[in-house]
Formats: C-alpha cells, structure tokens, sequence
C-alpha cells in the first residue's frame, strides 16, 4: 500500500511537472493555433534567470515573479519579431524558428551561465521533515505547491478564455487569423499577448519544476518534460485545458506505475511505454481525451 | 453613354512568364543535360577532396538519402513525421546486426534493411487512418522515442547502450571494386553517390506517377482526394512504408560509412529533428530539396563550430537556422523553384495551345 | 439509377435530414432545391460516404452504396463538386483534373484531361496553381475534375455560385451538352432558380431534411410550401428572373 | 560497458601483429607518417562536445591539460618539442566525430588524439587505428579498448566499472562478511549500465545478492522501489547527474540504507554532496584522485603545486574534478611523451604508442599507491581506488579506508 | 468630401499587379455596386479595401488615409463581408461577439437584431460555426460584419449560396440599415438585378480597371449589361 501511494504522488507530482508545462502549450494553441516547439526551452531560459537572480541574493519570490515577467516579454517578442514575419508566408518554416529558438536559447543559457548543473531553490518548503503522511507515504510541500498552483492555473486560464473578451479574441484569433482581424480583432495584439502569457506560464513551470527535477537545472533538464508535456498536450486534446492537465497526471502516474509494477518494461521501456498507451487511446479518440472535433465542412 | 466592351470573361492576362519551355523539346533535354553535367562535376570535383572531406560528403549524401524518405511523407503527402530517427536507426541497426553477428556482405543487408523499415513504415503508417495532423505527428515522435529504449533492451543483439561497433575489416570495399581496405572512404562515398542518384530518380518518378499524384492530392484535400478515387488509408500507409525503407537504406550506408552505433548517438529524436530541418530549409516537396537541406545540416554546424567555440556557435547556429527561414520560408529549393517558374514555364507536350 | 430511401441523419439535436426518399433516373438532370440548412448538402455527403446516414438506404443501380468504401465510389461512377471547392490547391488546374481520372485506367487520360479543360475553356489558366484563381473559374475546375471520371452520377453543389448572369446561362447550356455527350444523370443543387428550372427534368424540394416537393420544375413556383419556405414572393416583377 | 558486443578483434590478422610484443605500422595507412621523428610542435587533438550540456565538463578537462602542457612547456617541453592542443566540437555526437577524427589527422596533422564519450571514441577508434595516429587516454571505460591486440592504437583513461566494482565488492566484504543483500539503481546509458554489469559480474561468487534493481530514469519511482526491497546497501550505478537525485529522492522517501555507495564519476562534494543536505551523509565512494579543495590534502606538495600552478595557466576552476582530471592526464602523457623521447628512433607516433603500452606511473595528483599500469596486451589503467565517506555536517569527504586494489 | 475616396488604386498578388489604377467613391450613406465578370478584379479590391493585402494609391476614409491592418480598417468604420466563408471556427453567438470587437458598448441588443433578422442563426446559436450549412455559414458572416456596426460596409458576393427568400431579406436589411443607420454600402454582387434595386452608382470592373461608371438607371438601360448581369 505504502508503495503504491508513494508511487502514485511521485507519478502524480512529476504528472503536474507535465501539466504545467503542457498548458503553457495549449494557451499558446488556443491563442495562436501553433505548438510551440522552444516552449521547453523558453522555461529551461527563464528558470535560469530566476536562478541567477536567487545567486544575487534576490528572495525566491522575487526571483520567480521577474522569471515570469521576462517570459512574458520574451514570449511576446518572439512572437513579434521571429514567428510572425515567417508564418505569414509558411507554417512549416515556423517549425525551424521554433527550433532554432530552441537550440539559441539553450545554448544562450549555456553561454550566459554555464553548462554545469545549478541547483534552483523551490518557493515551498521542502525540507526533509516537511511532509505529510498519506498512508505511510511521504507527501512533500513543494509537490503540493505544484499541485496547488496547477489548479489555481487551471481555473484562471478558464476564466480567461471563458469569460473574457480577450479570451473570446484569442480563440478567434486561432480560429482564423484573418478573419478575426476583419472583425476588428487586433490581432498581432492577441497574438504577442498570447505567446506572452504562455511565455509567463512556461516561466513559473520552470521555476517549479526544476527543484523537484531529478537533474535540477541543467541544459538538458526541460527536453524529458517538454516531450512528455506536448505528449500530454496532445493527449488531452490540444486545445483543451483541463485536458492537459489530465494528459499530463495520466502520463505521469503511468510512467510510475508501469515501471513500477510491469518487469518486463522496467524502466528501460518506460517513456516507450507509457506513449505507446496513449497513441492507443488516440486510437479511440483520435483528438484526444477532451479535445474538440474540427469538423471540415464542404 | 457608351457601348460598354462586352463582358466576357477577362483575356488571359499578358503571358505569365519570359520563356515557355516545351517538356521534352531539345532545349527541355539540353539543359537538363547540363544540370546533369554540373551536378557530376560538382562530385567529382568533392571525390578529389582531402578524404575528411570525402568523408563529409558522404554523410550528406546519406543525410539527402534519409531526406528524401522524409520527404515522401512529410513533404509530399503532408503528414508531418519527427519519427524517422526510427527507420533510419532500425536500417543502421538490421545492417550492423547483419554483418556482426551473421557475418553478411555489408551490401547484401540493403534489401533486409529496407524490407524491415518498410514494414515499421506500414505499421507507423496504420495509425494515420484514423489520427491526423499534430496528433499523427504524437505517434511518429512516440516511435522515435521507443527506438533507443528498444535498442537498448534488446542488448544481446545490438550491444545494448554501449553500442556497436563494426569494424572497418567488415566493411572494406567490395573485391569486384578492386579497391583496397584503405579505400573505404572513396568507395562509400562513390556508392552513397550512387544511390543518392537511384533514390533521387526514384523519387522524382514516383512524384510524377499516378501514386505521386494521390499523394499530394491527400495532401491538399482528403476529402476531396476520397471523392475522386484515392484510397487514403492505402495511400498513406503505403508512403509511410516507401519512405521508411528510403530512410532505413540510408541507414544502412551510414552503417558502412561510420561503423559505430549507439543507440544514444545517432537514433534519438534529435535525429529526426535534424532530418526534418533538413527537408524544410532545404525546400519541403521539391526534388531537390533534401539535397540541399543536407549538406545544410551537415554543413551549417560544422561551420558553426569552426566559427567560434562553445555554446557561442550553438546561438550562431540557431540565429542561422531562423535568419534562413526569414530570408526563404519556402526552404532554399522551393525559393529557387519559385524564381525559376517566375522566368520559365515548361510546357507538357500535349499541351493544346501552348501559352505564349 | 439512384435511390434514397428514408433516409435520415441527425447530428447532436440537429435532424439535417429526416426520412427523405427520391429517385434519380438515368440521363436524367434532379434538381434539389431548399432554403439554407435544409439538408442538401448533407445528403449529397450521405451519397459519397462522408457521412453515414442513421437510417435509410442508399442503391446505385441496386447496389447499397453503404456497404461500398467511399474512394470506390468514383470507379463505380459517382463524382461531386463541392459547395464551396475543394480543390488541391498547390496543384495546377491540370494535375487537378488528372486528379479526377485516378480511378480510370492510365490510357488516353491526358487527351481526355486536355479535352475537358478545352470544353470548359481552362486551357488558358492549365498550368496555374489552383490556389488563386477567381472563384468562378475554380468552380470549372471542379467541375471538369469530377467529370474526368466518366461519371453515371454526377452530384453538382452549386456550380452557378460567384457567376454572372450570362455566365450562368452559359454553364447551363454547357452543362445540357456535357450530359448529351456523356450522358451522366446529374444531381443539382442550386440556389440559381433561373439555372434549376431551366435545366432540370425534375426537381425534388427539401426543408428541415424533409422532401416538401417532388415534381416538375414548372410547378415549383405554384407549390405554396416551397414558395413559403424557399423561393418568397418577389415585390416586382422584375425580380421573376431570379 | 560490460555486455558491449562490438565485434572488436576475433581477427586473426590482428592477433598476429600484436603477438611480436610491439606494434606493426605496416598495415598504416602511412607507415612512414608513423614513424617519423615528431619535432617543434606535438599536437594532440580533441574531438569533444564543446558546446551542448557536457560544454563545461570537457572545457575543464581541456583547461586542465592546457594548463598542464603550458608548465611543461616553459620548462623547455618534452626534449624541446612543445606541446599543443587542438579542439574540434563534435557536440557529443559520433557523426561529427568521425568527421573531426579524419580532420584532425589530415588536416591539422595532430600526433595525438583524445576524446570525451565512448559514442565518439567509437566511431574514431577505426579510423585512427587505422592511420596508426595514438588516442590516449581516451575519457571512457569500453572495455573492448583495454584489449591491445585489437585496438593497439587506443587506450582508455577511466578506470573500467568492472574494476572499480571489483573494489567496492572488497570494501563491502570487509563490511559485511556474511553478505547481504543490495539494491541496485541502475542508469540506462552505456555507463550506467557499465556500472550495473561490473557490479553483478564482482558479486558472483559472493554471499551477496541483489534484492531488487530499479532503473534511474525516475529517481522517485527507483527510491521507492528499492527501499521496498529492504535491502542495507544501495548501489548507485549511476552517471554524475544521477547522484544528487538519488540521494534525494531516499531521502524524500525516508530511506536511510545502511551503506550508499556512489560511482567514482561523481566525486564533486560541494556540487553533489553537500546540498541534500543529511541525506547524503555516510555515502561511500571510491577515488583516485587528490581533492585539491579538501583540507585533508592541504600539505599535500603535489596539491599545492597543483593549486599554484593550474590557475596560473589559465584554468579558472582549479578544484572542479575534471579540470583536474584534465592536468592528470596531460601528466600521464607528458609521462608517455618523455619516455617515446628517449626511445632510439626519438618521439614518433610509433614511439608514443609503444611508450603508452608499457606505461606505469603514478601521477601526483593520483592518490598515493595508485598508479596508471599498462601491458603490452592488455590496457589496465587504474587499478586501484580509496573508499571515501561524505560527512555532511563537515561538508567533506574523509578517507574511510585504506587503498583498495582491485587487480 | 466622400465617405471613400479612391485614387489610383493599385494592388496584387505576388508582384503582380490584378489592379491597375482604380478610381472609385463612397458618399455617406451612398449605395454603391460593382459589376465585373469572373476574375475581373472585385475581389481584389475588396480584399485591398479592407487592408488583407497591400496597395498603392490613395484610399482615403473621410479624408483620413485608410489604416494598413484590417483592424485598423474596422475601427475607421469600415467592414468587410468576405466572399466564400469568412467565418470563425467558434460557436455562432461567440462569431457574433467577436464581431462587435471594435465597441465598447453592450452588444447584447444588436446580436438579438441579426438572430431575428436571420432565424437560421437563432436556431444554431450555440453550434459551432465550421459545421453550419454554406448558406447559413454566409449570413453569419454578413451579421458579423454588421455587429461592429460600420459606416461603410463592403459585401463582396454577401448573397452567394443563399436561398432566393433569404437573398431578399438581404437585401431589404441591407436597404434597411442603409436607411435607418445611414450605413453606406459597397456591394460586389452577381445578383445585379436585386443590388441595382438598392443601389444608387454602379462601377462596372473589366480586368483590373474601371470600364465605366454611373448612376443605376443608366445602366439598367446598357444592353450589353442587361445581357451580361441581368439576364433581360
Ligand atoms: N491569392 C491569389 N494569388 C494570385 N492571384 C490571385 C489571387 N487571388 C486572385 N488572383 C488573381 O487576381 C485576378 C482577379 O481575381 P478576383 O478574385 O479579384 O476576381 P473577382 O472579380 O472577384 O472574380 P469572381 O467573380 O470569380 O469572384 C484573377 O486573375 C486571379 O487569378
Ligand atoms: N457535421 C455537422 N455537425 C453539425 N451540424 C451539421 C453538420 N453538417 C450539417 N449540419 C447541419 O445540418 C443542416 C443541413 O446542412 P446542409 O449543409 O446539408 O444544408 P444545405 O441544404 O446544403 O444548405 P445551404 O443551401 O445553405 O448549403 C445545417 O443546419 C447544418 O448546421
Ligand atoms: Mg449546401
Ligand atoms: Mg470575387
């Protein structure tokens, strides 16, 4: 029993690793209907600054706030200067921006602070005797800092995209650009707002995410998380937030689970494993758990 | 008031472009000819180069190679694929298996090679009835995943995560080639050469065949391509397999060529990035395209590195990559094509009223 | 030739259509008329397996169409325009109408390409990509794509969409003559009702994905319910063109 | 690297060379290139990932070996020849090794290789066999390399798993003469599974068993796991980032085993050790080399003179691990170099590799009694280690034994 | 001074010019149609007018020069009815908010106006708009437009794949709030009989240049026109 709770949160936590990222994702796709493949990255980048801000002696909070602002600017600057002037005239050229982004800004980091592993102090406690027990397992209070902020990430994205005109805008935006701007929808606005945000979400996955990371903040450490976080996207229905989120818990505790209690997988089959499933369940719901369907009509 | 001109439909507009080429006049077939003579050239003149050189041509022949199965899917038949480290992995592998552990001609493995990744490419193939789109491209990035983890369990026969080794005995020149041990590089270069040329040949007619045609129509409209005839389950899965096979040859060269597999080295999903940044820069579904997007690839992070050091030539090589797609979003080949179609048009032969 | 029998589709709460029964006889022009959303299309997608119908059956010359898989349909000799194109877009206007022959056998299907596009007087713009041509002239190309198949039924989604007056007077002796010559029994779905009643030999009427009129074309205007629901009653004279 | 099945050697040709107890050049490429006396300038050429996440790592290790070759060199260099480091970047992957490999030969006419990653030296190894041009000391532990008479062009530096495995066998036997059973984190790279197999192959014969292995992909679910098993002992078989996150992630679990041991490669106190805090305390791990920042090691001559002279050089963290492996190396080639030196045809290639082939010394830097021994046949290296304990409320490690010879 | 004033109007494809000088204008409240055959160019400059593609020439918007983004364009006034679907994937009431995008205001009363004005809508409310019927697609974008309520809108084809009953209702509405908004109106349409009906000039396009231009009568009495787009 002990075991299998521990398995749980662990897979649980890592899951919200996921969901967080994974819905700095889906934003960036309801605003602007592209994935975003430097979104890892972007964090990875960001992170690093609130890293290097705590190592000037800034308080973690601080820290996590200007990693947050510098997201949203970068987000939007991206969007504004790289993105937009390449997917005017080609979609797929958008894909080699994004990872040219990606590869920039790793080596960015790497150039500004080394490739050395850092350690980023977590905003929660996380001491070894702060933890409560949930059958014998240990639950930390930086994992439930995470959980805590996913959800309240949750409902705020929902509102913003239920309830306010700039989600209204947003959605319309990725709908059809063009005809969103006939409509009187500023739409570069939207867009840079829109990358921005997502920026600034991928900022704080980052900054929370990298304490409990097995590799703490390396130059590596966002591309396992990024994978698994596009692969939760996906699987949650990319344009669907709780979704994500669900895609992201799920593919967390499957990862734990099956390598856990299926020998055969181990742990060599892990992520193999674990995507296998949800290219099955593909399989059944081809736009994923809660995605919407886009019904081509002629 | 006036007599206003009757209002037909509008004459077709001035001619569209400078020359209009007949396909298959004289011209047509002089100066394909010489396009053909100043592609031999340019390998021979690379054939003469130091062997490090050779060496690298090599890898972009075989780079094109894996490009142009890329191609297939992504470029021609719009399924976007970032799982083609795993053909190219599994065609490196089936060859290395080969000739290690049961002692094969290193050119005798091609055909089981291929016909091992046209079968992956079928069953990667399978999923594309019923998923599309970015979601497709989920299960290709699974497979690129599963790869290295599969090849590193199945250690008993591929050496596991420390990799495999082939040595260059195994790999020496053929005898009927009458080149020594030593000649390996000029020998694979020469036959990554050539069959970079059968791929391209076979690529092109494959293009312009009835089946290159369902491919793009898939492409442009499933709905409409499903109403005029094309079966597009059968249509992708069979692309999926042609273009894995395509991709699994080249692994299998790269096999011969470096000798030296590791299931972390050159399988993972950074493989299928790199291929996929070769085809878009290079010029998604154009004919020449993969060839160019290679010896960017390979190419564009060596000059890099040889820039400056560090991290430094990581930033130059991403401010690269994205100052090329402002300048050529098309990819280098697909800008080409458009500059040329600007000034040219080639005219089929049964055309009946050829524009001027 | 075609017969729809009861056939119904719903999608969520929404009966586009609701036990409709017709039949189209060979060589025959059906005109399907209907106020907008009234099924039209949907049962056009219905025909060409886009959609499964609910209930309802669907014979071709006998044949359940149900059972047959939709890319067979145009070898067994049903081609479609779309309402609103469905083209390949990167593709030329010709490669999009050999698209049309890859059901048929290779042979003699390039003449036969360069002769529909002469007929449909596209011949000038062969060679251009689809994508940024007027709209009137894409509808052509849809037309001659979908006739490259030597179709027994062709099911026409407004083809008079974006056409002026004379054009569409054009497009229906053209489409009069293309159906002596190759002759195809056609499905047409126009809002045009100088078109439909001009050119049809029968005329089916739908609302609410239920048949409200089946007859005649000259008695189209005499049916209440369809000048109720459809055609309105035109303040001048003037507008009885239309 | 156990369970590696490269097809390396079962050539009979191969064999034969290498029997006469020195090395052939007359199936080099350029037998002649091989033999001829290297003046004015030797060069050794890297192939490495300069750029990429180990950009850190192999700059260090290239700083330390600059350093050191910058000291030998104002003394006058080896016989007069000076010594010179050219790097190409093949960011970690063999691909651009093999490039770099034929450039450096060709193009830069380096007269000695090295290079960082068994995916690289894999793919150099045949080319440089072939061109007869010495790689030494190559940064990884695959044991087809140790064998001469199939690589007689290549040797490694690090010490083989097996080995090192075969000493923390001795030590736990010493501990727990009975046996007992262990819990084996496992890392899925080469490395890490190097580690695991040199484990399971020294326990054979033992009264120890394996209680349950869980791979390293997730520190979490792997602590769990183990500490289910119950067993006293846990074995990281791990890379550098794993060590941290192990210890960790016990610790997040609440489990303190009796005995941690941890893999030589992560030998970095203040980066590894010291921020999880207790969790880490008591864990063991063997070295082989002095700890410049220990104070344990604070009269030490060779440290000090390691500490005046390395950051005077150029290097700009004197006590990171592979800075100083990097300057260990440099001397054990400096080592080969003067010893080719005095060989009757002078400092050659050939020279250079008949010298790396009957080296046996001990670097300063090398823990006393530890010493860097190679055959003819046979490629050993480091042979013997030094348990070491982390103590966390010191912050360092002290030895916990004496040295432990595993040959 | 006029509503719309173009000058020289000159726009494209690619480096290519379809539009070769055009000179047009819009008075307040004015009613004005183009004609043009298939491919003449009306699409062209719909689409330049409404700032989806660049132009040259000068476009002035009561004397101010038209914005360069589309957006920029609405809040001068100006509203664009695409030709073929210009609608938003979303759901019909959420195409209509998006449409009021450029007003401060409540919109809640000018959505009910359309919803009567087009019962089809009504009945779709909450349906997404990319599984609509063509027809039904088509009048969501004309109320769309109308939602940001503009002094100027442009309709290119607004009756294309409509029933005969709703065209009419079209075009009253459209009469209709030309009348009692003063909105004025610029309508591409080859239902000439009924735009002729409503409108006050007529500019007649013939591959990228005005052939001719006047007031409606004048043209119902052109026997090439009543050939071409009248059919009498
Ligand atoms: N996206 C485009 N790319 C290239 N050329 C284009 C594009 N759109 C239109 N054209 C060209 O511009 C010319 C005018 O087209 P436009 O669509 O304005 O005509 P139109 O008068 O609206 O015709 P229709 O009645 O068919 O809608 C045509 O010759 C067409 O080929
Ligand atoms: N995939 C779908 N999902 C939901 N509703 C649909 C779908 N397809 C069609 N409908 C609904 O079914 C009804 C019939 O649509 P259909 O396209 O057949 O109309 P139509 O008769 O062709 O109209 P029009 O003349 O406007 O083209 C419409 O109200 C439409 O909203
Ligand atoms: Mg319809
Ligand atoms: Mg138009």
């Amino acid at each position: 029993m002990e075991l299998f709770v521990e398995r749980l949160l662990a897979g649980l936590t890592n899951g919200s690793v996921y969901a967080l990222l994974a819905l700095a994702l889906v934003v960036v796709y309801r605003a602007t209907g592209t994935l975003n493949f430097a979104q890892g990255e972007l964090a990875l980048f960001t992170t690093f600054v609130a890293w290097w801000l705590t190592t000037l002696d800034a308080p973690v909070w601080v820290a996590i706030v200007a990693a947050l602002i510098v997201g949203f600017v970068l987000g939007a600057a991206i969007e504004r200067l790289l993105i937009r002037p390449v997917q005017r005239k080609n979609d797929m050229a958008v894909l080699i921006v994004a990872l040219g982004l990606f590869t920039g800004l790793n080596s960015l980091a790497g150039l500004l602070w080394g490739s050395e592993t850092k350690i980023m102090p977590s905003p929660f406690p996380n001491g070894l005797d702060d933890y409560v027990s949930v059958f014998g397992a240990r639950l930390y209070g930086d994992a439930l800092g995470v959980w805590a902020a996913l959800i309240v990430l949750l409902g705020l994205m929902t509102l913003l995209f239920r309830r306010t005109r700039i989600g209204l805008h947003m959605r319309a935006v990725a709908a059809n650009p063009e005809s969103a701007a006939l409509a009187g929808v500023r739409t570069g606005r939207i867009l840079m707002v829109g990358w921005g945000l997502s920026g600034a979400i991928g900022a704080l996955a980052g900054v929370l995410v990298t304490p409990l990371a097995p590799e703490q903040l390396g130059l590596t450490t966002m591309f396992h998380i990024f994978i698994a976080a596009s692969a939760a996207a996906l699987f949650g229905g990319l344009d669907s937030l709780p979704g994500a989120v669900v895609g992201g818990l799920t593919i967390g505790v499957l990862e734990a689970l099956l390598s856990g209690y299926v020998s055969f997988i181990g742990g060599e089959l892990q992520q193999t494993s674990a995507l296998l499933i949800i290219v099955a369940i593909l399989f059944i719901r081809p736009n994923g758990l809660f995605g919407s369907k886009r019904t081509v009509r002629v | 008031m006036t007599v206003l001109a009757p209002a037909a439909r509008p004459q077709a507009a001035a001619p569209r472009t400078k020359y209009v080429i007949v396909e298959n006049s004289p011209v047509h077939h002089a100066i394909r000819a010489a396009c053909i003579a100043v592609a031999a050239l340019g390998v021979l003149w690379a054939s003469q180069l130091a062997p490090f050189r050779v060496g690298q041509f090599t890898t972009v022949f075989i780079m094109a190679i894996a490009i142009i199965g890329l191609n297939l899917v992504t470029g021609y038949t719009g399924l976007l694929s970032i799982g083609h480290s795993a053909f190219f992995g599994l065609g490196a592998y089936t060859t290395g298996v080969l000739i290690v552990k049961l002692e094969f001609a290193p050119l005798a493995t091609i055909p089981i090679a291929m016909a091992l990744t046209f079968v992956l490419g079928l069953l990667v193939g399978l999923p594309s009835l019923r998923i599309h789109g970015l979601y497709l491209a989920l299960v290709t990035l699974a497979v690129a995943v599963a790869f290295p983890e599969i090849v590193r369990k199945l250690e008993s026969l591929t050496g596991g995560a420390a990799g495999m080794v082939v040595r260059s005995r195994y790999l020496a020149p053929p005898e009927w080639t009458g080149l020594v041990r030593a000649q390996r590089g000029i020998w694979m270069f020469w036959l990554s050469a050539f069959v970079l040329v059968l791929v391209m040949i076979l690529s092109r007619s494959l293009i312009r065949s009835r089946f290159g045609l369902m491919m793009r129509t898939v492409r442009d409209h499933e709905i409409a391509a499903a109403a005029n005839g094309v079966g597009i389950a059968r249509t992708k899965i069979l692309v999926f397999g042609i273009s894995g096979a395509i991709t699994g040859l080249a692994g299998a060269l790269f096999t011969m060529y470096i000798g030296a597999l590791s299931p972390d080295g050159s399988f993972t999903l950074l493989k299928a990035i790199e291929l996929v940044t070769g085809l878009v820069l290079g010029g998604v579904a154009t004919q020449l395209g993969p060839l160019i997007g290679a010896l960017a690839v390979v190419f564009l992070p060596y000059y890099t590195a040889s820039f400056t050091t560090g991290p430094l030539s990581g930033v130059l090589f991403g401010a690269v990559l994205i100052a090329l797609c402002f300048l050529m979003p098309e990819g280098i080949a697909g800008r080409l094509g458009l500059l040329i179609r600007r000034v040219v048009t080639v005219v089929p032969k049964d055309h009946p009223a050829p524009p001027r | 030739m075609l017969d729809v029998t009861d056939v119904a589709i719903h999608f969520g709460g929404v009966r586009a259509l609701d036990g409709v029964t017709f039949g189209v006889e060979p060589g025959q022009i059906l005109g399907l008329i209907g106020p907008n959303g009234a099924g039209k299309t949907t049962l056009f997608n219905c025909i060409t397996r886009i959609y499964r119908p609910t209930a309802g059956t669907l014979r071709f010359d006998g044949e359940d169409l149900l059972t047959i898989a939709p890319h067979r349909l145009a070898k067994k000799g049903i081609t479609r325009t779309f309402q609103n194109l469905a083209l390949f877009s990167t593709l030329s206007v010709f490669e999009n109408t050999m698209a049309g022959g890859v059901s048929q056998k290779n042979r003699g299907l390039r003449s036969r390409a360069w002769e529909i596009l002469e007929r449909l007087d596209l011949v000038d713009v062969a060679l251009e990509p689809a994508a940024g041509l007027p709209f009137g002239t894409l509808k052509r190309v849809e037309l001659a794509r979908a006739l490259m198949a030597r179709p027994r039924l062709l099911l026409l989604d407004e083809p008079a969409g974006g056409l002026t007056h004379s054009e569409v007077d054009d497009l229906g002796r053209l489409l009069v003559s293309l159906r002596d010559d190759y002759g195809f029994a056609a499905l047409l779905v126009e809002h045009h009702m100088g078109l439909v009643l001009g050119i049809s030999d029968h005329v089916v009427a739908l609302d609410f994905g239920q048949k409200i009129y089946e007859g005649t074309p000259a008695g189209v205007r005499e049916d209440d319910a369809v000048v109720a629901a459809y055609l309105g009653r035109p303040k001048t004279g003037a507008r009885e063109a239309r | 690297a156990c369970g590696s099945n490269s097809s390396a050697g079962d050539d009979p040709a191969d064999a034969a060379s290498a029997q006469k107890g020195s090395i052939d050049v007359e199936n080099c490429a350029d037998p002649d290139a091989a033999t001829r006396k290297i003046t004015g300038t030797l060069k050794v050429g890297w192939s490495a990932a300069t750029s990429g996440p180990l950009a850190d790592a192999v700059g260090n290790v290239i700083e330390g070996m600059e350093a050191r070759f910058a000291v030998e060199n104002a003394a006058g260099g080896v016989g007069g020849v000076k010594l010179a480091v050219v790097v190409k970047d093949d960011a970690f992957n063999p691909e651009r090794a093999r490039t770099n490999v034929g450039e450096l030969i060709e193009k830069e006419k380096v007269d000695v290789l090295d290079t960082f990653g068994s995916g690289q030296l894999d793919a150099m190894s045949d080319a440089q066999n072939d061109a007869c041009v010495p790689l030494l000391f190559g940064q990884a532990s695959v044991p087809a390399y140790r064998d001469a008479t199939k690589f007689p062009w290549t040797t490694e530096y690090l010490p083989s798993a097996d080995v090192e495995m075969k000493a923390v066998v001795e030590g736990l036997k010493k501990k727990y003469p009975q046996g007992a059973k262990v819990a084996l984190a496992a890392n899925q790279t080469e490395s890490g599974q190097g580690y695991a197999n040199g484990f399971k192959n020294a326990i054979e014969g033992t009264n120890f068993t394996i209680a349950k292995e869980a791979p390293l992909t997730d520190p979490n679910t792997a602590a769990s796991a183990l500490k289910a098993s119950g067993a006293p002992i846990l074995v990281d078989a791990g890379v550098t980032t794993d060590c941290l996150a192990l210890t960790q992630a016990i610790g997040r679990v609440g489990w303190k085993p009796e005995t941690v041991i941890q893999p030589s490669n992560c030998a970095d106190g203040a980066t590894l050790y010291a921020p999880a805090g207790a969790a880490a305390d008591g864990q063991q791990i063997m070295r082989w080399l002095k700890d410049p920042a220990d104070a344990a090691f604070a009269d030490d001559p060779a440290v000090k003179d390691y500490l005046q002279k390395v950051a005077a050089n150029g290097a700009d963290s004197p006590t990171n691990t592979y800075t100083l492996n990097g300057w260990a190396i440099a001397d054990l080639m400096i080592d080969v170099f003067k010893s080719a030196a005095k060989a009757k045809d002078g400092l050659s290639r050939l020279s250079i590799m008949e010298a790396a082939r009957t080296q046996d010394y001990q670097p300063p830097m090398f823990i006393d009694g530890i010493k860097f021994t190679m055959t003819q046949e046979k490629s050993l290296g480091i042979q013997a280690f030094q348990p070491f304990t982390w103590h966390a409320d010191q912050k360092r490690f002290l030895a916990s034994g004496d040295v432990l010879n595993a040959a | 001074m006029s509503l719309l004033e173009v000058t020289g109007l000159r726009a494209g494809y690619g480096g290519r010019d379809v539009l070769h000088g055009l000179d047009m204008q819009v008075d307040a409240g004015q009613v004005v149609v183009v004609l043009g055959a298939n491919g003449a160019g009306k699409t062209t400059t719909m689409r330049a007018l409404a700032g989806l593609i660049s132009h040259r020439g000068d476009v002035t918007i009561d004397g101010a020069p038209l914005g360069r983004r589309p957006d920029e364009i609405v809040r001068q006034g100006v509203s664009l009815v695409p030709q073929g679907r210009g609608t938003l994937d979303i759901s019909v009431l959420d195409n209509l908010r998006v449409g009021a995008a450029v007003r401060k205001d409540s919109v809640d009363e000018d959505i009910e106006r359309w919803i009567t004005t087009f019962p089809a809508l009504g009945r779709r409310a909450n349906q997404r708009a990319g599984t609509l019927s063509g027809g039904e697609q088509q009048m969501l974008a004309v109320a769309r437009a109308l939602m940001s309520r503009p002094r100027l809108l442009l309709c290119d084809e607004p009756s294309l794949g409509l029933a005969p009953i709703v065209v009419q209702e079209l075009f009253a509405t459209l009469a209709d709030i030309n009348r009692t908004d003063g909105t004025a109106l610029l309508i591409v349409e080859q239902n000439a009989e009924l735009a002729m009906d409503i409108a006050d000039t007529v500019y007649l396009l013939e591959v990228g240049t005005i052939a001719a231009e006047g007031p409606v009568e004048r043209f119902r009495e052109d026997d090439t026109v009543r050939g071409a787009y009248l059919g009498y």
